[in-house]
């Protein structure tokens, strides 16, 4: 018993170093060869029966499946297309030679409606896979449920939360995931801000939930601080899809509220279009990327934009997840990020700050419109530099709300819970959707 | 002489009826050719066989000596013939102008060929608001506008007065004098007569025979009723009180129409096609809601109550248009379920025997009856089954074969409690059937007659 | 070419319809995957606990389409009236409650069309069709308003709807069934088939031709919501709807499965099965990387099969 | 509102309104010929897909090839071999779906270069083209036709006019029309291509040709409708305390309440002609009547 549990300890100990290394050489300085050598040292070392009747690659390293269920098409060019290139990248990483060097195999699959959820992943579980993704709110239950009759699989889930401690034991192989943009939207606010002449933002929103409203309100106070005159009119759209609304909105915040900065949470380029077309036309109104780098298709009016980068997220999440599969353990995840185990929430700060912004996880495209004066660069770089390192959060208070009540009181941060919840306005608003 | 045209062994089979059963037929150049038979012998069936309609199931057709596979109207059209239809091919929606248009006829022409007709072309109008001899003339024009060599005419007299008849009689000659062929389709024997010059008589979808001038009545009779029972004059012996009268009835083309029904009578509503008997019928059946007067059953008043309110009291409407009473899609045993509450099968069996219809099966779909069987198993439904007080009924006898009419008239002497009110458009069998006779004319009781009938008269009261 | 009315037509055609339906879609997957085990498995892997649940679904909504088609009126309306069933379903406490008040609710969203249709005269298939495009943001509103579940975080979803067992869920089926077929036999029934041959034959035959169509269209609105509330209720997990999702695409399915029927009740429920595991191959194709909407296309071609179906019952073609 | 909000929301409307007017003008044509054609949401989609995958300049033409064949196909289907016309077209849209998001799979994020268009000159294009559609109905044999067999196809048929082949050429016009909308949406329009991008464009324009009363010149302004009512909503969404779902509900609505005004109207007064009569009924030429 008492030798058991050592030796449980220090494999995990084991497993813990190896998987720190290898997600952080490998994400971090794409050293992918080192990174599977480690790993397959660590697998040699605490490699169990589990994996006896799996296939092995020449290397000796048995190919763990890794399937991700999507709510949408790969081909929409907004959430479902960034989590397809995360698993691209994620391929390309832990299976750089199918034939030698490959820990993993990934397949997807696109489009599954919500309610269908639980049906797909037992597909998958049944197809093979040893670690499911999900990456839709509304597949939260199915995966969890899931996760609770397959024990032997590791399953993690893109947006959910934890109901309580109870739920978080209970589910030991199983982690919510998230990676969040408000402090690139902070930044992308400091340079409206500074940019806009109109002093009047217009933002394009999907719909206000939680999300949404976190990235309005980061946006607006990065672009107050930089110039307290500025005021921020939201359209609300109703779909996370709608480019003719999308193109609508920004056409009547153009026109009818004199926007000259857009910023938007929909799926699709068309806000940053037709920001281009008013460029072309010789009217100076500016927009953003979303979630993939858009700037081709406006390259005047883009200023910069918040991109997402879900590659590293899932190399992270998959070595954790491999190693304890090849050692037959069923909790690895517990043990990190440490201040809030299995439940990613990433973001500038707390991923990696080594990263450059091709490779953050959340962060803003550098360098910035070349129309972006240098002062105004340095500032934003001077932001950025600080939020990365944790110095500052767009969040920290005194934070008023639209009535003015503080919200965030001085010297004060907003915890995980408070952003993951927020449904209040910060204060500068012209118009809201009621 | 070569013939123009020839048909050779035509076959054509409906669901449930075989329609034409190996008829020959021909037609030359400068030739009128009547095609006679009663009702349902299959003359339309051949003239839409002709023109590319339908397709024939056997037989063949030979244009000028060779042998055409007549795809479509259109290919038919290309070939030189021209149809006159029942089924005037004319858009209501379009002016008459856009109509030639459409037809491929140059305009000045036709109304160079209507002034040479003597007929005025209302090139402005819409088809919809012209009268039924309008269209036709129209369609006459157009036809020699298209100059065709070969004219098919289905029943051109039926939506005709009396003297809009002779007109047109007239104009058929004239187009046999100029050299086209001319197929003249009628169920008339005088028309026939008058206008062809060699006659075919079809009975039953056969060809009886083709008889060339001078023609005999007698025998041209005899075809086309061959061993049928001849008509017999029955008249109600007893008249009683009036039991259902209409006063100062209004429609849409019905005018102020006043008509008494008394116990034991059969009424007939004589008028040219056209004149308002089909909306009068089903005003006064209560189907349709007058927009003025009044209709009393014994005594009561029931003007505007609904149709169901009509049928409780015993009232039965035959509309000319089947489709109203019957529906195609559905078995022949849920259409006898419209008004069979019970036993539905057993009485459908015995109804099938009494009135001798023709199906499969209870669950044949009504459309693949014929129109003869399906006329009989309304009869049987609306007669034999649910024995109503007051029949009326609309052209109840059109397109029955002269033994089912016979039958039809048994049927309501035996069944209709109280009395009957027919519209018919023959005068000889109103005068024979009917204990009274009234003339509609553009929607107005024109006059009424009882017996003893002159016939010169009612023609008379039709056509003014 | 022509079509030419068959002497004696004979629901077997329905049965080449349908075998034309399963030749397509086995040539389809295997141009897509190539390969003959695949195809297989694609075509031969069933989970027969998700597959029940869509036949289900199908099965309820197929008759809601059998109601409508066999009066000759066009609900084409069923996808939204399943949403507003369902949402129906999410604010009930109870299954049986819930489908009480699916029925009721898409009772009275079905009641537009139809006040429209029996008052004005305006083309069902047009104001069906509109409404279950408008039932999107019309579900959309109710998700971020009444029924939005203030325990979920994070993101903006309803309350659970109550949960409904399977085996329950097969005999509302079975019973739906059964009423849709004893219905029939009623003169109710009669009347309402009646109403295919058109207005006046109703009337014709003493009934109010207006009571009926609204009575067809309701019945049938109402059998689209219950096919929505029983959708709903009948998930592993996950018994809500979020901001994102709120149609489920099965209002479509059960039209397919209603024609490839012959449109008559048991058919449908037959057919609907049919097009349940075509939803399965669906899954197979997209569990193996194939996109989705191909998978979306199969259920199209089927569509089409069960209309040819309808069509060569009635007709043979002649090439001449 | 202010004057000048108006007139932004129109000029916005106008440069919009290129696509729906072009697919509206099809749908016209289709129904105007009684082919009431759901399937143009397909034929749209698997357009501007093709187009899409092919790129500019020749996308244009191998859209507008592709996307007519796909109609005609639908048009022989539903004519030839009377297969209903309603559910027909959903079975073309979800093909249309599946064919075309394969098609186009490798543009998706792909930015597609395209020319300065302000929308006001194309509209005016379209414009134009609505104003030949309109002549067409009105003065040339085959517009009449087309009108004819809408109304009367028996009539037609007789006439010598062959419907099946009008209505293969109503089809061909229509098929024109709307993959020239698809293609304009990628190529012109948007700029881009992802799978759901073009979604609902077809469905649109064939309530739009209803409510435009089936005509040319009214299509012209029933296109800017849509458009319209979304900037609207927005505008409205920002002065009144509704929930935006219930302003999204707002076209719908108002698109039920035309058809209601219409119908109405028609029934008071002359305006009957203007309904194609024979509406997404089949012409079987063995079936009169």
């Amino acid at each position: 018993m008492l030798i058991r549990r050592f030796m449980g300890t220090s494999r995990r100990e084991l497993l813990k170093a190896v998987a720190a290394f290898a997600a952080g050489a490998v994400v971090g300085s794409g050293a992918t060869y080192v990174a599977l050598q480690s790993i397959k040292t660590a697998v040699e070392k605490t490699a169990t029966t589990t994996t006896a009747e799996t296939p092995k690659t020449a290397a000796g390293l048995p190919k763990m499946k890794v399937h991700f269920i999507y709510v949408g098409p790969i081909g929409d060019y907004g959430w479902t297309h960034a989590h397809e290139v995360g698993r691209r990248y994620l391929k390309s990483m832990l299976c750089p030679d199918p034939g030698k060097w490959c820990i993993v195999e990934t397949s997807y699959t696109e489009n599954v409606p919500e309610d269908q959820a639980y049906t797909y992943i037992k597909r998958a579980v049944s197809e093979g896979a040893h670690l499911v993704f999900t990456t839709s709110y509304g597949f939260m239950d199915a995966t969890k449920k899931a996760a609770a009759e397959n024990p032997d699989r590791f399953f993690a889930h893109c947006s959910g939360y934890f109901k309580d401690v109870d739920e978080w034991r209970r589910l030991a192989n199983f982690a919510e995931y998230f990676i969040d943009l408000y402090e690139a939207y902070y930044l992308n606010g400091a340079v409206a801000g500074r940019i806009t002449k109109t002093n009047k933002l217009g933002y394009v929103a999907a719909f206000l939930i939680p999300e949404v409203i976190r990235h309005m309100n980061a946006f607006l106070i990065g672009a107050r601080e930089a110039n307290p005159k500025v005021t921020m009119d939201v359209i609300q759209l109703g779909a996370w899809y709608d480019p003719e609304g999308a193109r609508k909105a920004a056409t009547t915040l153009v026109e009818t509220s004199g926007a000259d900065v857009l910023a938007f949470t929909e799926d699709s380029p068309t806000v940053l279009q037709t920001a281009e077309d008013y460029q072309k036309r010789g009217r100076a109104v500016w927009s953003f990327s979303h979630y993939s780098d858009m700037s081709q298709y406006g390259p005047k009016a883009h200023l910069t934009g918040q991109v997402v980068n879900w590659g590293p997220l899932y190399v992270e999440m998959a070595i954790r997840a491999y190693l304890a599969w090849v050692s037959g353990m069923k909790s690895i995840w517990s043990e990190w990020p440490p201040e809030r185990p299995r439940d990613y929430w990433w973001s500038m700060k707390n991923a990696y700050a080594y990263y450059d912004y091709g490779k953050n996880p959340a962060d803003i495209i550098l360098p910035l419109n070349p129309a972006v004066p240098a002062e105004v660069k340095n500032y934003v770089e001077q932001l950025r530099r600080e939020i990365i390192e944790g110095v500052w959060d767009p969040f920290t208070g005194p934070v008023r709300d639209m009535k003015g009540v503080v919200r965030v009181p001085e010297r004060r941060r907003l915890s995980k819970d408070e952003l993951y919840n927020m449904d209040w306005f910060v204060e500068g608003y012209g118009q809201l959707p009621s | 002489m070569e013939p123009l045209l020839s048909a050779v062994g035509i076959r054509k089979v409906f669901p449930g009826v075989v329609a034409l059963d190996g008829v020959s037929f021909d037609v030359r150049r400068g030739e009128v050719h009547g095609l006679l038979g009663e009702n349902g012998a299959g003359k339309s069936t051949l003239i839409a066989i002709l023109y590319g309609v339908y397709m024939p199931d056997g037989g063949e057709i030979y244009i000028n000596g060779r042998r055409t596979l007549i795809k479509s109207p259109r290919h038919a059209a290309g070939l030189g013939i021209s149809v006159i239809s029942q089924h005037f091919a004319l858009v209501d929606t379009l002016t008459v102008e856009e109509n030639l248009k459409l037809s491929g006829i140059d305009v000045e022409t036709a109304v160079k060929i209507g002034r040479e007709l003597g007929v005025e072309i209302p090139l402005d109008k819409y088809v919809g608001e012209l009268a039924v001899g309008e269209k036709q003339r129209v369609e006459i024009v157009k036809a020699l506008a298209r100059n065709s060599e070969i004219l098919l005419m289905d029943e051109p007299t039926a939506l005709l007065s009396p003297k809009e008849v002779k007109a047109l009689l007239s104009i058929v000659r004239r187009l046999a004098e100029m050299g086209k062929a001319v197929v003249f389709v009628t169920h008339k024997i005088r028309e026939a007569v008058e206008a062809a010059d060699r006659i075919t008589v079809l009975r039953r979808g056969r060809r009886v025979g083709t008889y060339e001038r001078p023609f005999d009545e007698g025998v041209l009779l005899e075809a086309m009723f061959q061993g049928v029972v001849q008509r017999r004059v029955s008249k109600s012996s007893s008249i009683g009180d009036v039991i259902y009268r209409a006063e100062d009835l209004s429609g849409e083309r019905v005018r102020r129409a006043t008509v008494e029904v008394r116990r034991g009578e059969l009424v007939a509503v004589l008028g040219v096609a056209g004149n308002g008997q089909e909306e009068l019928m089903a005003l006064l059946s209560g189907f349709k809601k007058p927009r003025g007067g009044r209709l009393i059953i014994n005594g009561e008043d029931v003007t505007g109550r609904p149709f169901s309110e009509f049928l409780r009291r015993g009232v039965a409407y035959l509309p000319e248009d089947r489709g109203r009473a019957l529906a195609k899609e559905l078995s022949v045993l849920d259409n006898f379920k419209i008004r069979c509450i019970q036993d539905c099968m057993e009485k459908l069996a015995k109804a099938k025997e009494v009135l001798d219809i023709d199906f499969p099966s209870p669950f044949t779909r009504a459309a693949a009856l014929s129109g003869g069987n399906q006329q009989k198993l309304l009869l049987a439904r609306e007669l034999w089954l649910v024995k109503p007080y007051v029949l009326v009924a609309s052209y109840p006898t059109r397109g029955l074969d002269v033994d089912t009419a016979e039958r039809f008239y048994a049927l309501v002497k035996s069944a209709v409690k109280g009395g009957a009110v027919v519209s018919m458009e023959d005068v000889e069998e109103a005068v024979e059937r009917a204990d009274r006779i009234y003339v509609i004319s553009r929607g107005e009781i024109a006059a009424s007659f009882t017996p003893p009938f002159d016939v010169d008269e009612i023609a008379e009261a039709m056509t003014t | 070419m022509r079509l030419v009315q068959r002497q004696s037509p004979s629901p077997l055609h329905y049965a080449t319809a349908f075998l034309g339906s399963l030749a397509t879609v086995i040539l389809i997957v295997f141009a897509l995957t190539g390969d003959l085990a695949v195809t297989a498995r694609a075509l031969a892997t069933v989970d027969a606990g998700y597959l029940f649940r869509v036949f289900v679904v199908i099965g309820v909504v197929s008759l809601s389409g059998v109601v409508s088609y066999r009066a000759g009126l066009w609900n084409i309306g069923q996808e939204g009236q399943a949403i507003v069933g369902a949402l129906a379903a999410i604010s009930a406490d109870n299954a049986a409650g819930a489908v009480m008040s699916a029925a009721l609710a898409a009772a009275g969203w079905t009641l537009i069309p139809v006040a429209l249709r029996v008052a004005l005269g305006v083309n069902e298939a047009v104001t069906t069709f509109l409404m279950s495009l408008a039932a999107v943001s019309a579900a959309r509103y109710f998700v971020e308003g009444p029924l939005k579940d203030p325990a979920k975080k994070g993101f903006i979803a309803t309350v659970e709807a109550p949960y409904m067992e399977p085996v329950l869920a097969a005999v509302l089926l079975a019973g739906v069934l059964a009423g849709v077929v004893l219905l029939y036999r009623t003169r109710v029934g009669l009347t309402m088939r009646l109403l295919s041959s058109g207005e006046e034959v109703v009337r014709y035959a003493g009934k109010q031709p207006k009571l009926y169509i609204a009575a067809t269209l309701g019945l049938s609105g109402i059998l689209a919501g219950i096919g929505g509330a029983v959708e709903i209720m009948t998930r592993d997990a996950g018994r809500y709807m979020t901001l994102q999702q709120v149609s489920t695409g099965f209002g479509l399915y059960g039209i397919s499965a209603a024609w490839l029927g012959g449109l008559h009740p048991l058919g449908a429920t037959a057919a609907s099965l049919y097009i349940a595991w075509l939803y399965q191959v669906a899954v197979n194709l997209k569990v193996a990387g194939l996109p989705a909407l191909v998978a979306n296309a199969l259920v199209g071609t089927a569509m089409a099969w069960g209309l040819a179906g309808y069509v060569m019952y009635k007709y043979k073609v002649v090439w001449r | 509102m202010a004057v000048d909000q108006v007139a932004s929301i129109t000029l916005e409307a106008l440069r919009s309104a290129t696509p729906m007017l072009l697919a509206t003008l099809g749908a016209v044509v289709g129904q105007r010929a009684g082919v009431l054609n759901l399937g143009l949401e397909g034929v749209v989609y698997l357009s501007a897909a093709v187009a899409a995958a092919v790129g500019p300049p020749w996308g244009f033409v191998a859209a507008v090839i592709v996307g007519t064949l796909y109609n005609l196909l639908y048009y022989v289907l539903s004519n030839d071999f009377a297969l209903n016309q309603i559910l027909l077209g959903f079975a073309f849209t979800m093909v249309g779906y599946g064919v075309g998001s394969q098609v186009a799979r490798d543009v998706v994020g792909r930015p597609i270069e395209k020319p300065m268009v302000y929308g006001v000159e194309t509209f005016a294009v379209a414009v134009v083209a609505a104003v030949a559609v309109y002549f067409f109905f009105l003065r040339s044999r085959v517009g009449l036709a087309i009108k004819a067999s809408g109304d009367d196809p028996a009539s037609l048929d007789l006439m010598g006019v062959d419907v099946y082949n009008i209505r293969r050429v109503a089809g061909l016009v229509e098929g024109v029309f709307a993959s020239a909308a698809g293609a304009y949406l990628v190529l012109l329009y948007y700029g881009s291509w992802s799978e759901q991008l073009v979604m609902g464009w077809g469905s649109l324009a064939v309530i739009t040709a209803m409510i435009s009363l089936w005509s040319p010149l009214l299509a012209i302004a029933a296109s800017l409708v849509p458009s319209f009512f979304i900037s609207l909503a927005y505008v409205l969404q920002r002065l009144l305390q509704v929930s935006p779902h219930l302003l999204n509900l707002v076209p719908y609505v108002a698109s039920i309440a035309v058809l209601a005004t219409v119908q109405v109207a028609m029934r008071k007064t002359r305006l009957k002609a203007l309904a194609p009569r024979w509406l997404a009924r089949p012409y079987i030429r063995e079936e009169r009547t």
